[in-house]
């Protein structure tokens, strides 16, 4: 067998993170994010998900009734993948996501004024609180929402829109850097 | 005319002299200045021309309402025609001029109109114009349109930002007059979220032309100092420059923030101009009150000046308006201003005042009242030189330079009736006040009637905190105040008609719209409020009949005997004031008119020389061009021949792709697609068709087995996004009992494939799996492992292309790495990429159908998949509806293939198909080509067609016909499969 | 409305996060005749008042709903997840 | 009084006092032959050519707002034949040939002007589906250009071509299309047939559709019932309303569409022109406004008014269309009630009751149409049976399964 060289060429890895004094945006390395779908009535999955996940590595965030995407910050193997699907089903099922969709870092003092400019949700701290989760347009551009800091938001993003989302974000926050 | 600056006063900065042109000629004004004020300042009162009778006008308001003061500001690609003098900020080296005349303002030809109103009047041009027919386009309506329209628009694109963004509070002020302020304090001493808005660049409305005193502060102070105070909570945002546009469903408000329209050199990390959705709990409309004209001869002469206008001039802008003034009122708005231009020391030459006896207390000035009296007419040219004043059927000249005007009060609601709701006539107030009780949305102050700064001071107060109320919020109503030194102006009796009238009274300044043409109106039989203004176009110009709409109402009732509540008024519309397309837009344009979708695979065929074409939101790799090739089509042909010959790798990674699982998964699946899915094993692949409900074909796509629960469907591009909608339609509407669950994978996986007699060599290299004939046979789908388990994948023995072929799934971002993989992998056996146009072509040589085919009103018998329709199954989507007659009828148009006779010759999609020798007639129409290309496998150009009852016409000789190019090629109609019919070589 | 769709899973969220498919009318069942089958396909009552529409929060949670308007006023009476009822006729 | 030029001199001369009323307002009668409901553009033109074409003037047309308070008023004044299906394309043809004649016809100058219609491409299947429909025009001996990018930025080299998200790929352009003023059909309609003897009443709603052995005998109004011998329907948006009077279920959706004027301008666009991506199509009216719209906001409503997402989008497609428009100001937004049907195509014929007849469906293309449905209509209500041009317009075709789909969006209107 020939020698192939094999590597990930994630999403927005020619991208240079922004910095400044308002906003910065950056994307964390590739990790994980599973999309965990029960029945939509099912009242105990999350509690379910998250003992059969380990809650130091996964953090959970609801998509929809029934469905949660879990996001860790490193990769998982297919094994690994395979390992926890055997876990969960038939209750929960795993669909792996880490590829398809893309992580956006958005913080700074003035990241809820710049997210005003593609949100119509309301992201005061008082409703949007931290570990708050939505998924919601931003721009013309469907994304999931997580508050994971007072200034500091997290977004997936479809990693075919991935670039037009960053960039979008760079004109977003154009005016407070 | 002369007006001019005042030595002191007003709250311009005289330290910051600004220069700027009008019609070429500089000018200075100061910070603080409107364009209007320092024209008048500095003394150019002819400012523009009229729509229609090119009547020399001068500026009228001191506000949005403005009808007359329109100019064009900037060039090139910021020109911006029809913007108001009265509301543009002055700024260093702003560049004006005036619009509508030729060759200059000050002599005008098109002013010879005037001399031909009386066969120009209301709707003259629907009875004329008509003969010889052929000159109405080639004569007549050239002039018109050229006589027509205000400024001059420009072509250019526009070099500057604009963005958009939501804000959410629990309650929206509109206006930051006395009012508004007091609300907007009340509400965010409270605690509440607080937007304020209006659409002047200082907070302050009517404070900032008072010269009362509130509390300790002369008003305008008062002003800035509730200014501050908002701008220092972090609770209250004070939006200025700002104008809310709209009311939508939802309480959603539109507004536009005019953030560097004031400035010379925009900054380039900021719009010009922003687009708030605010989206209220609450809102107080504290608006104010349009001062209304009065409708006398020639009151549209330069020099006359609604008298809140001149007012603001004089205290704002420390303008006064000239040097012998009259003032014109019907109610005590006119002794307010009189008093403040004796404190400038311009005594008027009269107050003309159509009430008797009706001084107010409040003023103790010396100037001149006419008690019981009108102005029946103002003189002069391009500048005011006299009025008539009418008293006791006596007329009296009186010589005067400036003339302000009051006719009462307008309450501004339109806001208010953006949503349905009808305003009421109040004769108490003689004024339209909004329609009462609607959820979300209150207002105070002068736009509810109220008169007088203490009493619209308190309204503010209290509406504020009675809205806060059902917030839940507990505001503490504080007083402001008192308020001294207010020449408060009551509701006064209106005065529509005006007695001894000899020149032109307009009612609609910008539309020329007079006194006569609404007496016409109503005469023609157009006297219903929304004719009179259709046919005379009275409230249709740029301001929307601010100022004229009531008068207009006011005149109909009066001349059909009835009160203006029998009138009523037209519709309120959006938009409030006049929005550019740049701030509706926002960023939303030209490239980046709508999201761009990447290829996980983009580089490698950006690396492979790929040239993209748009395919919905995706750009694909159409083909690859190689050096040396002479155009397109030559690289397809190659592309197309080396797929048949050796293997080709194409990027089929913008297929949708969905997950699905759960107990009920093949049940759910044999119920959406018409085809039979029950029994599909594990490790298999099938083609699927899916109907909507009407019978017609909605989508098609192959589904795998990957797992006794786990399918792996795929859709075409263009309907995966729709069938993921239907999907779940189906899921949660139609059968929530089953347990079927779905994500969309579509961008997980990069998804290529290979296709041609060489692919399984080739992909054999890099996949762990032993994919071997027998080990996965044609339709086999399995997981697969690939570079020695480095990399996951998915191989789907499927093939578009007729070849053996093989489509595989990798982790998105290990696509590229694959694809180079399977590039060196497949050096030595001849593999290229192709592109979209090389796949077409291969399916076309195949019969294989596209959304070309799939067009909405194809069933499936149509295109040769009647059996797949299942009998057997007692219900899928579509099954109900498909044995109707039409859908079964024997001239149903049917998918053929088709040849030219003469295999050289060219035709392409889009052309109709004729019998031989059939006229070309509609009734003789035999069907169209859907999809055509040149087939490099059989040397000819082929096409796949829909042609009536075409299954059964294979071989018949037919016209290509296609007029619209001239191309009417002899041909024939057959088999859509062009190659390999047999299907031998799928499974070599 | 139809600005603010008052999703219950997601809350307020603007029009354009959604889908618009038509009035909520339950499937017949699949022996319901032609007669039905046409009624359900094609006919509306298409009143000027209250009515129940399916839409879909495409850009957020990907349920659909059952949107109670009124069709003149646009007034938002009721908004609950079209599984629910369809579960209970079920 | 027949306008000229010389009945305007007279007039002015004498100070305009002598002109008369353009129509009657007469007190509703007892009874008449022929009731219309609805008096906007269809309803006005039936009255119009069962008079003048077939001599029935004892005609009435109820209105229950101001004359063409409905769509005839509102729409964005499009005219153009440039339709695929053999169902509708001699049926557009036939009106576009009227309304060359009409001015004269009618003697009211309704600013008819065929200033050209051009549709843009910008996928090599969209092209394909013009050339196609181009084609079948040409069948129909319709004129009908196809226009290759380059003949397209001669011709208007201010849209955006560079730059752009979807390039321009070509355009279908019919030269007879353009624009007519909307007021003035309905006015020049309602005068036309006043003059010739039909009662147009404005103000006067229809409430209630009396029936007895299987007839309509009259029908009940705001200002009382009125009997007549055939019932005419052409209330477009509120077709369904009307319809259920009489106990009638339509394949049909009320939907609001939304349309736009900018603020006056000198000529800045002479023809009218559609954008194949989005939704926009543009047009300037003799006084200077550029008059533009988009898609219908999706929802069913019967509400004038529209919402400010589809106001966005609308101007976002705009301003890609033609980049200079960004400092151009929108004026006024209004929205309209359109009857959208389940296939996009407009139904005229008679209904299970025996002399209720309906004109109806026409979504947003039925302001080109007004004179071929009116004539249309009129001669099915004269004469019994359909004008052949307008026999695919039928109310079974749903359950027949003969459907008249340009698009291919199937049974659902908001995707018309
Ligand atoms: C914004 C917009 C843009 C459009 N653009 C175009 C275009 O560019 N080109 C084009 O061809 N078409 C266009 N259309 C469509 C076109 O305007 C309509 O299809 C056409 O006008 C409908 O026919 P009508 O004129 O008879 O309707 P209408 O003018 O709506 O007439 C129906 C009348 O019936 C009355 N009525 C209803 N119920 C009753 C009752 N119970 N009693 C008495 N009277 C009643 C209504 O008040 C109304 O006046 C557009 C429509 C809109 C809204
Ligand atoms: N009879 C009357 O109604 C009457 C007559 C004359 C003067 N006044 C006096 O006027 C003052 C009234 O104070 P007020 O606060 O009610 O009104 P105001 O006129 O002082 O303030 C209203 C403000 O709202 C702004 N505005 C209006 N529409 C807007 C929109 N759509 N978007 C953004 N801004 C908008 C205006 O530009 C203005 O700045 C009092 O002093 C009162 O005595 C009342
Ligand atoms: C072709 C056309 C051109 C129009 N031009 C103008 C215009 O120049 N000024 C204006 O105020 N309104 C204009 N309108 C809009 C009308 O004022 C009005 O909004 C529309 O007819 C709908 O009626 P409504 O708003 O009374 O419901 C125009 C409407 C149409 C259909
Ligand atoms: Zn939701």
């Amino acid at each position: 067998m020939p020698e192939f060289q094999i590597s990930r060429r994630p999403a927005l890895s020619d991208k240079q993170p922004v910095t400044g004094p308002g906003i910065e945006i950056s994307t964390p390395p590739p990790g994980a994010i599973l999309h965990a779908l029960a029945q939509p009535g099912d009242a105990g999955a999350r509690g379910f998900i998250e003992s059969a996940l380990m809650s130091d590595i996964f953090s959970i965030r609801p998509v929809s009734p029934g469905q949660w995407f879990s996001v860790a910050d490193d990769p998982l193997s297919h094994a690994d993948f395979r390992n926890l699907c055997e876990a969960l089903e038939p209750r929960v099922d795993l669909v792996d996501q880490s590829h398809g969709r893309t992580r956006i870092i958005v913080q700074g003092p003035q990241v809820e004024a710049m997210l005003a400019k593609g949100t119509a949700i309301d992201l005061h701290i008082d409703q949007f609180t931290v570990g708050s989760a939505a998924s919601t347009l931003i721009g013309h551009v469907s994304a999931h929402l997580t508050r994971t800091g007072e200034h500091c938001f997290e977004i997936l993003v479809l990693r075919s829109f991935a670039e037009n989302m960053w960039d979008d974000l760079v004109r977003m926050s154009r005016e407070f850097n | 005319m002369t007006a001019f600056r005042l030595p002191h006063g007003g709250l311009i900065d005289r330290s910051r002299p600004l220069s700027f042109s009008f019609d070429g000629k500089s000018m200075t004004g100061f910070a603080g200045d409107t364009l209007a004020s320092a024209l008048l300042a500095n003394g150019r009162i002819l400012v523009g021309r009229s729509f229609k009778y090119h009547r020399p006008r001068g500026i009228l308001t001191a506000g949005s309402a403005e009808p007359n003061a329109l100019v064009t500001v900037n060039t090139g690609g910021r020109t911006e025609p029809n913007t108001l003098a009265t509301m543009q900020e002055l700024h260093e080296g702003l560049r004006a001029a005036s619009q509508n005349r030729w060759p200059s303002l000050a002599f005008d030809i098109g002013a010879l109109n005037g001399l031909l109103s009386p066969f120009l009047g209301a709707g003259f041009y629907y009875k004329t114009f008509m003969w010889p027919a052929a000159f109405w386009e080639k004569l007549y309506e050239p002039l018109i349109r050229r006589a027509a329209g205000l400024g001059r628009a420009s072509h250019d694109a526009d070099p500057d930002d604009y963005e958009k963004c939501w804000a959410h509070c629990d309650l929206l002020v509109i206006g930051a007059g006395a009012t508004g302020l007091a609300a907007a304090l009340t509400a965010g001493r409270a605690g509440a979220r607080v937007i304020v808005v209006d659409e002047h660049p200082v907070a302050g409305g009517g404070l900032l032309s008072e010269t009362a005193i509130i509390g300790t502060q002369a008003a305008a102070d008062f002003a800035a100092s509730c200014a501050t105070e908002l701008q220092s909570m972090p609770n209250v945002r004070l939006l200025t420059r700002t104008t809310v546009f709209a009311w939508y469903d939802g309480n959603v408000f539109g507004a536009v923030e005019r953030v560097q329209k004031h400035v010379g050199f925009p900054a380039p990390n900021l719009p010009v101009e922003r687009l708030w959705r605010i989206a209220a709990k609450q809102a107080l409309l504290a608006t104010g009150a349009e001062e209304r004209p009065l409708v006398f001869g020639g009151n549209d002469i330069p020099g006359v000046m609604m008298a809140g206008a001149m007012r603001r001039y004089l205290n704002c802008h420390g303008v006064a308006p000239g040097h012998r003034v009259a003032i014109f009122t019907t109610n005590d708005s006119g002794y307010g201003l009189a008093r403040d231009l004796e404190a400038a020391g311009i005594v008027p030459q009269a107050i003309i005042d159509s009430r008797r006896d009706a001084i107010p207390d409040s003023y103790s000035g010396s100037a001149r009242v006419v008690s019981g009296a009108v102005v029946s007419d103002a003189c002069g040219r391009k500048s005011l030189s006299s009025i008539s004043v009418l008293q006791n059927g006596k007329s009296e000249e009186l010589k005067v330079d400036a003339l302000a005007m009051s006719g009462g009060f307008s309450p501004v609601i339109h806001l208010a009736c953006h949503r349905g709701g009808k305003p009421q006539w109040s004769d108490e107030h003689a004024a339209f006040l909004a329609p009462s009780s609607q959820k979300g949305l209150a207002l105070a102050g002068a736009a509810d009637g109220t008169a007088g700064l203490q009493a619209c001071l308190e309204a503010g107060v209290s509406k504020a905190a009675a809205l806060l109320g059902s917030l839940g919020f507990t505001a503490k109503p504080q007083a402001l105040g008192p308020v001294e030194g207010d020449i408060a102006a009551g509701p006064a009796k209106p005065l529509w008609t005006i007695p001894g009238i000899r020149e032109k009274a307009f009612v609609d300044f910008q539309n020329d719209v007079h006194r006569k043409d609404i007496t016409l109106a109503t005469r023609e039989g157009y006297g219903h409020v929304e004719l009179a203004k259709r046919y005379t176009t009275t409230g249709m110009a740029t301001d929307q009949g601010k100022l004229s709409n009531v008068n207009a109402i006011g005149l109909l009732a009066e001349e059909r005997g009835v009160s203006p509540a029998d009138v009523g008024t037209t519709t309120f519309r959006p938009f409030y004031s006049p929005v550019s397309f740049g701030a509706l837009a926002g960023a939303t344009h030209g490239k980046h008119f709508m999201p761009a979708r990447m290829s996980p695979l983009h580089e490698w065929a950006k690396k492979n020389g790929a040239e993209f074409v748009e395919a919905g939101l995706w750009y694909r790799s159409a083909w690859f061009a190689r050096d040396g090739e002479s155009g397109w089509r030559e690289s397809v042909d190659r592309e197309a021949l080396n797929v048949r010959k050796n293997a080709g790798l194409c990027d089929v990674s913008t297929l949708g792709k969905i997950e699905i699982t759960g107990a009920d998964a093949a049940e759910f699946i044999n119920r959406v697609y018409c085809n039979a899915f029950l029994k599909l094993p594990v490790g298999k692949a099938r083609y699927g068709l899916m109907l909507r409900e009407d019978g017609f074909i909605f989508d098609d796509g192959t589904t795998s087995r990957l797992e006794e629960n786990r399918y792996f469907m795929t859709t075409t591009t263009a309907a995966a996004i729709a069938t993921m909608n239907h999907l779940e339609f189906c899921a949660q509407v139609l059968w929530p009992g089953l347990d079927v669950r779905l994500a969309s994978v579509t961008d997980q996986w990069a998804q290529m494939a290979v296709a041609g007699p060489k692919s399984r060599a080739i992909l054999q290299q890099i996949i762990d799996d032993d994919i071997s004939n027998d080990a996965f046979p044609y339709l086999a789908a399995r997981d697969v492992s690939l570079f020695g388990g480095q990399v996951h994948g998915r191989l789907f023995r499927i093939s578009f292309s007729g070849e053996l072929a093989f489509e595989l799934a990798v982790l998105a971002d290990f696509g590229e790495a694959t694809a180079d993989a399977l590039m060196q992998a497949g050096d030595t056996h001849g593999i290229q990429p192709y592109g979209v146009e090389a796949l077409s072509v291969l399916r076309i040589e195949k019969g294989h159908v596209t959304h070309s085919e799939i067009n909405g009103t194809a069933v499936p018998a149509d295109l040769g998949f009647g059996r797949m329709a299942s009998s057997a199954k007692a219900d899928f989507i579509g099954k109900h509806m498909l044995s109707r007659d039409g859908l079964s009828a024997r001239d149903r148009l049917q998918l053929v293939g088709v040849m030219p006779l003469d295999t050289t010759a060219y035709f392409r999609s889009g052309a109709h198909i004729l019998a031989k020798d059939a006229d070309a007639t509609l009734e003789n129409d035999q069907g169209h080509v859907t999809s055509s290309c040149y087939s490099p496998h059989t040397g000819s150009h082929i096409g796949l067609a829909l042609v009536k009852g075409g299954s059964a016409r294979h071989g018949e000789e037919i016209l290509i016909w296609n007029a619209l190019h001239g191309e009417y090629v002899p041909g024939r109609l057959c088999d859509p499969v062009f190659v390999d019919p047999a299907n031998s070589r799928l499974s070599m | 409305m139809a600005s603010l769709v008052p999703c219950p899973h997601c809350g307020l969220r603007p029009k354009e996060e959604f889908t618009i498919k038509g009035a909520a009318l339950p499937r017949p069942s699949p022996d319901a005749g032609a007669d039905a089958w046409l009624d359900h396909v094609y006919l509306r009552d298409n009143p000027r008042g209250a009515l129940d529409e399916f839409w879909h929060h495409t850009s957020g949670c990907r349920r659909w709903l059952i949107v109670s308007r009124d069709t003149f006023s646009h007034e938002i009476s009721a908004c609950r997840d079209a599984a629910d009822p369809a579960k209970e006729r079920s | 009084m027949r306008y000229s030029a010389l009945s305007i001199l007279m007039n002015g001369l004498r100070g305009n006092r002598s002109w008369k009323p353009a129509w009657r307002e007469p007190e509703p009668k007892a009874h008449y032959d022929v009731i219309i409901v609805g008096g906007g553009g269809h309803g006005l033109a039936t009255a119009y050519y069962l008079a003048r074409e077939f001599g029935i003037t004892n005609v009435a047309v109820l209105e229950k707002g101001y004359l063409g308070s409905g769509n005839v008023g509102r729409n964005t004044t499009i005219i153009r034949s440039n339709y695929l299906l053999p169902g509708n394309n001699p049926f557009y043809e036939l009106s576009l040939k009227l309304w060359e004649g009409l001015e004269q016809d009618f003697n009211f100058n309704a600013m008819v002007s065929q200033r050209g219609v051009l549709n843009l491409c910008h996928s090599d299947g969209q092209r394909d589906a013009f050339i196609r429909r181009g084609n079948a025009m040409r069948l129909h001996g319709v004129d009908a250009e196809f226009l290759d990018r380059e003949a397209i930025r001669r011709m208007l080299p201010f849209l955006g071509f560079d730059n752009a998200r979807f390039p321009i790929m070509g355009g279908l352009l019919q030269r007879r299309g353009g624009t007519v003023r909307h007021d003035a059909v309905a006015w020049g309609f309602a005068r036309g047939a006043d003059m010739r003897g039909v009662d147009i009443i404005q103000n006067c709603e229809v409430t209630g559709i009396r029936q007895e052995g299987g007839r309509v005998t009259g029908v009940e109004t705001s200002r009382g019932f009125i009997a007549c011998n055939k019932l005419a329907l052409a209330a477009a948006g509120n077709s369904s309303r009307v319809a259920a009077m009489a106990g009638m279920k339509l394949p049909i959706e009320s939907h609001v569409l939304q349309a736009f004027v900018s603020e006056g301008l000198k000529p800045y666009i002479d023809c009218v022109v559609t954008f194949g991506v989005g939704h926009f199509y543009i047009s300037q009216s003799d006084k200077g406004g550029l008059v533009f719209g988009g898609d219908i906001d999706g929802y069913n409503s019967y509400a004038q008014r529209g919402n400010l997402a589809m106001v966005e989008h609308v101007i976002e497609a705009g301003k890609t269309m033609i980049p200079g428009l960004s400092r151009v100001r929108v004026l006024r937004s209004w929205g309209g009630i359109m009857d959208m049907s389940m296939d996009g195509s407009p139904i005229i014929d008679r209904t299970h009751i025996d002399n209720l007849y309906l004109n109806a469906g026409w979504c947003y293309g039925g302001f080109k149409a007004t004179p071929a449905s009116g004539f249309c209509f009129a001669h099915l209500l004269a004469r019994g049976a359909p004008q052949e041009t307008a026999a695919a317009f039928r109310l079974d075709r749903f359950a027949r399964g003969y459907l008249i789909d340009e698009d291919g969006s199937g049974a659902q209107p908001n995707l018309h």
